[in-house]
């Protein structure tokens, strides 16, 4: 874990070039984004496909503050993660308030719904036109300018995180997590599971904005095209599942995957639009095969080889069979203990 | 706790108080009636049992109790207190537990945790306590302990077979602290050894204050375990009584046999 | 936690510095100029992503020119080389692709994107590094107020002048042939919509009334709506803040309604080489502002339409012209001030230069003022008899402007 | 004020968008009936009928109308394939979320081999007839337009047919409303989901064709057309075909007519505030069965 934090901290002058700093930035930006996806994703198992438009909107917020309000850039951030989660609650209520499907469909309604707001109301968000957000450090050069905020998004990560740690350990983890896995159940034993559903996504805004905002600091050019795409959404999506929705660093760990297999095709493969077709292929393969994502699927197939696990395989099977008895409702087959502990070996 | 509990449920004078009770309760998916104006009252401290042929309205009769769905008329009471279409939790935490149909256990989680779930944080800054606090972790092996499964605390609850799973569903349940535990089907798909080792667990916690109401097709058990008996036909109670009084009852053979 | 957690993740982040730190080490450091080594000159542009097809164009344009020029010998006596990257029409990577450029790749020139959407903030990127940046695409006003100092746009005028002919000539008509109403569709897009608004407030300075102002999205596919708000309007003229299709698709939406103005401007579509086939051929008297001509004497628009028809089997068309006349404006700079590198004072000799000169190119000689905005005209062409001409200004007309428009 | 032609008129085309999106929106229905599956992938597959139809008529020449002989059978097949070979793949517990995530990858994929095969550049079917209309009590109607509303309105009505007078769409029907009780009536409903959901794809199919008649497309178009038809799939109420059919027509309706006052973008907000106001008013949506209450 140290070596893992010493070279984050010394990329910067490792770097050799600016450019190396930006991916460097893009990366740790992702992964901050794809941790605050998973404080929803990853703890209810609500999947998400509209957290874009929370960065968006904290990245809008922000320079709105800054250009209408005057306020200082960072006050701006933190009033825009405010906001942010001040407008979270609303969406949740409605989102959360039915299972599943709905939640889908209202997070990405949410993407599309912003992306048509910031390009109308152009007279306040510069519409097509954009808007310039205002550098926080004028004067500096662009090389220090990127080195500042490579450690910003750092800390921001670092904060993501640890919260991420608190709740995984706390009792409202345990609820949220007992969500993710039968939410009629959770509730029969007490979970007030809407309200931990809401704090959750509020939460998860907030880191959302938070990194959005941080991005449009950084960036200083938006464009509401970009800021409000359902493609960014599906990213975090996909680097939190690649790497592992039940693990601290599963998203960090997807965020670099992705984030440099993004950039490696683009030198490779630069002008086609396969990238597409790599990112939706990757995205089916994971779901369809490692749906616990890299981490698990890793430690398994180490597990089997040394045959130190204590999970086989065909446990799982079994237990899977169960649960699709569960799903389907059908009379249960009468499984006896001891039928169970012949698949069992 | 659980001690300070026994107590109130036996101090309650029984059949004078009712426990669980509905009036009216009408509930209809589409243009099936589910529960069709049922008023029925179950006496706390003892056994209930509620049976019907299939489809008579139990498990939606259980549902709508404990909040999981919405009735569309009918009120209902739990001791007096209208828990009338309230949160599934907050019925849970005025004393109603539950188990469901089909067992249902927090498959990806420890036996261990599968408990703590059930501990209710007395205040917000708590939430962000630590979830595997020494008295409660001591509490959830006792009643892992109860129940024989403790050894197998710190399996996922996946990995158990399915007799294991309705128990620890059922710990589950009481380590929630419930005073009055409504089971569907507890000896559904179980061998009969572990039937007998759930009825002695009802009678005993029975036995230490805590009333249950159950749905079983299991005549046996039914008969064996109750005190008293509530028959469902198409969404209402058709009978009720001692189980020597059900078993004479005309009107529910009928039901039975589709006569 | 595990221990093979933390080694996988631990091995899969040192993995990803150290390639990340070992590719920058393996093409950085060729910056410094020597007479043999080619002036290399980094471009990105759309090619993949919504505005990949005009994307296509400007690369071809690039390239028509660098050919142009290595087949002369080169600049200095210098190979002429592009580094060209797909920005994959995204503000995020066509910024990642000038820091590349720029900071990775050490190339010694760059040449500006497609689209004011990717314009500004890659010029930004420029800026900052001190680069000169010519442009062949950002034409709308916002490009020009962002306080850059190194920005020239290589057209002969910012979108808001493209109808300026087609204006005066307007007010100057007698009162009874003047279009007294007029009705404004233009896409949400900063080209498209400034094109459409500089007419507008030209026309309504002078006292033709707007009935319609329509703005719609880029990606709408269905002007049912919006074409019967126009013909419903009855307005004497339609102008279309237009880009390509969505110009085909509501001249075709207002033809569905029987709309006949007694004049039609439309930018960009209308130039196009398959309009006329796009709209089922009923074209004739449809106007379009045009910054760029085949026919233009200009000397070097003979050699470039030669040469790029060689090369390309097809002729030259606006998006093409546009980045070649980039090629051009890079190139007067960099032979007047003799040298092509990053370092700041070649940079700066660039810069000052094309700020106090102008340049012969394909469009026409052209000049800047002191934000980058070419002080030239666009011309305005229409649709006479199967085959669009230049009829505005006088000087450069092949055909009579026909008023009223004939029925479509 | 507009004037009263010009609501007639938009009346006019509301009707006739409104009849694409609930053609569109049945199929969507379809999937979340039998599989509980949000298919994202819905419009991707309408974009690609459309490039078949659009591909076909400039090879070829053919009437695009025709391209359906190929298009819906083969769509079919792929709705059957996809249900089987993927979605019955994926763990029930977690259907409802993984497929979304599924079929988003395979709206993916079709956009980049789109983009692939033929550019990002927007295309057009050139008809002879494209720019065509008929006087209708004083509003015009493009015949595009009124072959498209043609079609869509013969494919519902079939769809129609089928699920209240055959045997199948008994089948189909006992399965959407409760999978549980089909099964154990002796249904097939593996067979049925399966069906159902080549049904579904056939839609798009015709939905796609229609399109292309009279729109321009391009790759990454079907983005802007999943947003409205799953909000109008919620509105309706999740599974109820009927309820999708109205709501489509409805949400249609008044965005054609918002656009009379309001700019193009801010009408098609309409989809997202009906979206809202129906989760936080009546969440299993205005026209849902019991089905909606658990999604």
């Amino acid at each position: 874990m140290a070596a893992v934090v010493a070279v984050a901290l010394s990329f910067p002058s490792m770097a050799p070039s600016p450019y190396e700093l930006t991916v460097g930035i893009a990366i740790v930006n992702y992964a901050v984004l794809s941790t605050s996806w998973n404080f929803v994703g990853g703890f209810t198992g609500y999947i998400s496909l509209g957290h874009g438009a929370f960065a968006g909107l904290g990245a809008y917020t922000t320079a709105l503050l800054v250009t209408k309000a005057d306020l200082p850039s960072f006050a701006a951030l933190f009033v825009s993660a405010a906001l942010v989660a001040v407008l979270a609650v609303p969406v949740g209520y409605a989102a959360l308030r039915v299972r599943g499907a709905s939640f889908v469909i209202v997070s990405i309604a949410l993407v599309l719904i912003m992306l048509l707001v910031f390009q109308s109301w152009s007279s306040f968000t510069g519409g097509s036109r954009g808007l310039v957000v205002p550098r926080p450090f004028p004067g500096m050069l662009r090389s220090e300018h990127h080195e500042v905020f490579y450690f910003l998004f750092l800390a921001l990560l670092a904060v993501a995180l640890l919260t991420w740690w608190i709740i995984d350990r706390s009792r409202f983890g345990m609820g949220l997590k007992a969500i993710r896995e039968d939410e009629d159940k959770a509730q029969s034993l007490g979970t007030p599971t809407y309200t931990y559903k809401l704090v959750v996504f509020v939460v998860s805004a907030t880191f959302t904005a938070l990194a959005g905002g941080l991005y449009g600091l950084w960036f200083g050019d938006l464009d509401p095209v970009f800021q409000f795409s359902i493609l960014s959404g599906a990213y975090m999506v996909l680097m939190a599942l690649l790497g592992g929705v039940r693990h601290l660093y599963g998203p960090l760990l997807g965020a670099v995957i992705v984030g440099y297999g993004l950039e490696y095709s683009k030198l490779e493969y630069g002008d086609t639009p396969l990238h597409l077709v790599f990112a939706g292929l990757l995205l089916g393969v994971v779901v369809m095969f490692m749906p616990d994502g890299v981490i698990p699927a890793a430690t398994g197939l180490i597990a089997r080889v040394f045959k130190t696990g204590e999970t086989s395989i065909r446990e799982v099977t079994a237990a899977e069979l169960r649960e699709e008895r569960g799903q389907g409702g059908a009379e249960p087959a009468p499984g006896s203990p001891g039928q169970k502990r012949e698949v069992k070996q | 706790m659980s001690a300070k509990e026994n107590e109130q449920g036996q101090g309650q004078e029984e059949g004078k108080e009712h426990g669980l009770a509905t009036v009216g309760l009408t509930k209809a998916f589409g243009g099936v009636t589910a529960l069709d104006d049922a008023t029925v009252s179950f006496r706390h401290g003892r056994v209930n049992a509620l049976i019907g042929p299939n489809g008579s309205g139990k498990t939606t009769f259980f549902n709508c109790v404990t909040g999981m769905i919405r009735p569309d008329a009918g009120r209902t009471t739990y001791r007096g207190r209208d828990i009338t279409a309230k949160p599934p939790h907050r019925i849970a935490r005025a004393g109603i537990g539950r188990s469901f149909q089909l067992c249902r256990v927090f498959p990806r989680m420890t036996v261990l945790d599968n408990l703590l779930v059930a501990v209710r944080p007395p205040n917000l800054l708590a939430q962000l306590a630590g979830a595997r606090k020494r008295e409660e972790t001591e509490r959830a092996r006792y009643w892992l302990t109860r129940m024989g499964i403790e050894h197998l605390e710190r399996a996922e609850a996946r990995n158990l077979s399915w007799g294991q799973q309705k128990l620890l569903e059922l710990a589950g349940v009481l380590m929630s602290e419930p005073e009055l535990i409504l089971l569907d089907e507890p000896a559904g798909g179980v061998n009969p050894a572990l039937i007998d080792r759930i009825c002695d667990l009802v009678r005993e916690l029975n036995a230490e204050g805590r009333t249950f109401l159950i749905v079983e097709h299991n005549m046996d058990l039914v008969m064996s375990l109750s005190d008293h008996i509530v028959v469902f036909d198409r969404g209402r109670p058709i009978a009720e009584g001692p189980p020597s009084v059900i078993q004479s009852d005309e009107r529910v053979l009928g039901a039975y046999l589709g006569v | 936690m595990s221990t093979t957690k933390r080694l996988s993740w631990r091995v899969a982040a040192l993995a990803s510095a150290t390639a990340l730190a070992a590719s920058g080490c393996g093409s950085g450091g060729g910056s410094e100029d020597s007479p043999d080594d080619p002036i290399t000159i980094g471009v990105s542009l759309p090619l993949t992503g919504d505005f990949s097809e005009p994307g296509k164009g400007v690369e071809r344009g690039y390239k028509a020119w660098a050919k142009i020029v290595n087949d002369k010998g080169g600049l200095l006596g210098r190979k002429v080389e592009l580094k060209i990257l797909d920005d994959q029409s995204n503000a995020d990577r066509v910024v990642s692709d000038y820091e590349q450029l720029i900071g990775r790749d050490q190339v010694d020139l760059v040449f500006g994107p497609f689209s004011t959407r990717l314009v500004v903030p890659s010029a930004r990127v420029a800026e900052e590094y001190g680069l000169l940046f010519v442009e062949p695409a950002g034409a709308a006003p916002e490009v020009f107020t962002q306080g850059f100092k190194n920005l020239f746009y290589a057209a002969p005028a910012v979108a808001n002048d493209h109808y300026n002919h087609l204006a005066d000539h307007i007010l100057a008509l007698p009162e009874a042939e003047r279009p007294k109403t007029v009705a404004y569709a233009a896409m949400d897009d900063p080209f498209a919509q400034g094109t459409a608004y500089g007419l507008k407030d030209k026309l309504e300075k002078g006292g033709i009334k707007t009935v319609v102002d329509e703005v719609y999205p880029p990606n709408t596919t269905d002007f049912g709506s919006i074409a019967a708000k126009i013909a419903s309007s009855k307005a004497d003229m339609v102008v279309g803040g237009s880009q390509y299709q969505d110009g085909v698709n509501l001249i075709v939406a207002l033809q569905q309604l029987n709309y006949q103005p007694k004049m039609a401007a439309f930018s960009t579509a209308p130039t196009e080489p398959e309009f006329a086939k796009a709209i089922g051929n009923k074209t004739e008297g449809i106007l379009a502002p045009t910054g760029y001509t085949q026919q233009a004497d200009y000397p070097s628009n003979k050699e470039f339409v030669e040469k790029y028809t060689e090369q390309f089997g097809k002729a030259p068309e606006e998006d093409e012209a546009n980045a070649y006349t980039t090629g051009q404006v890079v190139a007067a700079a960099v032979e007047a001030a003799e040298c092509a590198s990053q370092d700041e004072e070649c940079q700066s000799k660039l810069i000052d230069w094309l700020r106090e000169n102008e340049v012969e190119t394909v469009v026409g000689p052209l000049k800047w003022d002191d934000k980058g905005r070419p002080q030239s005209a666009h011309m305005i062409q229409q649709w006479v008899d199967g085959e669009i001409q230049i009829v505005l200004p006088e000087e450069q007309k092949e055909a009579d402007l026909v008023h009223p428009k004939p029925k479509w | 004020m507009p004037s009263a032609s010009l609501v007639f008129q938009s009346i006019v085309l509301g009707v006739l968008l409104g009849g694409l999106y609930a053609l569109l929106a049945a199929g969507l229905t379809l999937y979340f009936g039998v599989m509980r599956v949000v298919m994202i992938a819905h419009s991707a597959f309408l974009i690609l009928a459309a490039y078949l139809a659009w591909y076909a008529h400039r090879e070829t020449g053919i009437d695009p109308l025709l391209t359906l002989l190929v298009t819906v059978p083969l769509f079919f097949a792929a709705g059957v394939a996809m249900q089987r070979l993927l979605l019955t793949r994926l763990r029930p517990a977690t259907l409802t979320m993984m497929s979304v995530l599924l079929t988003f990858s395979i709206a993916l994929v079709i956009e980049g081999l789109l983009g692939y095969a033929f550019s990002g550049t927007q295309r057009r079917i050139r008809l002879g007839y494209s720019s065509a209309s008929l006087e209708f009590f004083g509003a015009r109607i493009a015949v595009v337009k009124l072959i498209a509303f043609g079609m869509a309105a013969a494919a519902l009505l079939g769809l129609y047919l089928l699920m209240k007078h055959s045997r199948f769409g008994q089948a189909l029907r006992a399965t959407i409303q409760h999978r549980e009780a089909a099964a154990l009536l002796g249904i097939d409903t593996d067979r049925i989901a399966g069906y159902g959901f080549g049904l579904g794809l056939a839609t798009a199919a015709v939905g796609g064709t229609a399109l292309a008649l009279d729109t321009t497309i391009y790759p990454s178009l079907h983005w802007h057309w999943i947003g409205p038809l799953m909000a109008i799939i919620v509105v309706g109420g999740l599974g109820s075909v009927p309820g999708a059919a109205i709501a489509a027509m409805a949400l249609g309706m008044t965005q054609s007519l918002l656009q009379l006052e309001l700019s193009t973008t801010w009408a098609q907000t309409v989809f997202y505030v009906a979206l809202f106001a129906t989760l936080a008013v009546r969440p299993q949506g205005f026209f849902g069965g019991r089905l909606a209450q658990r999604f």
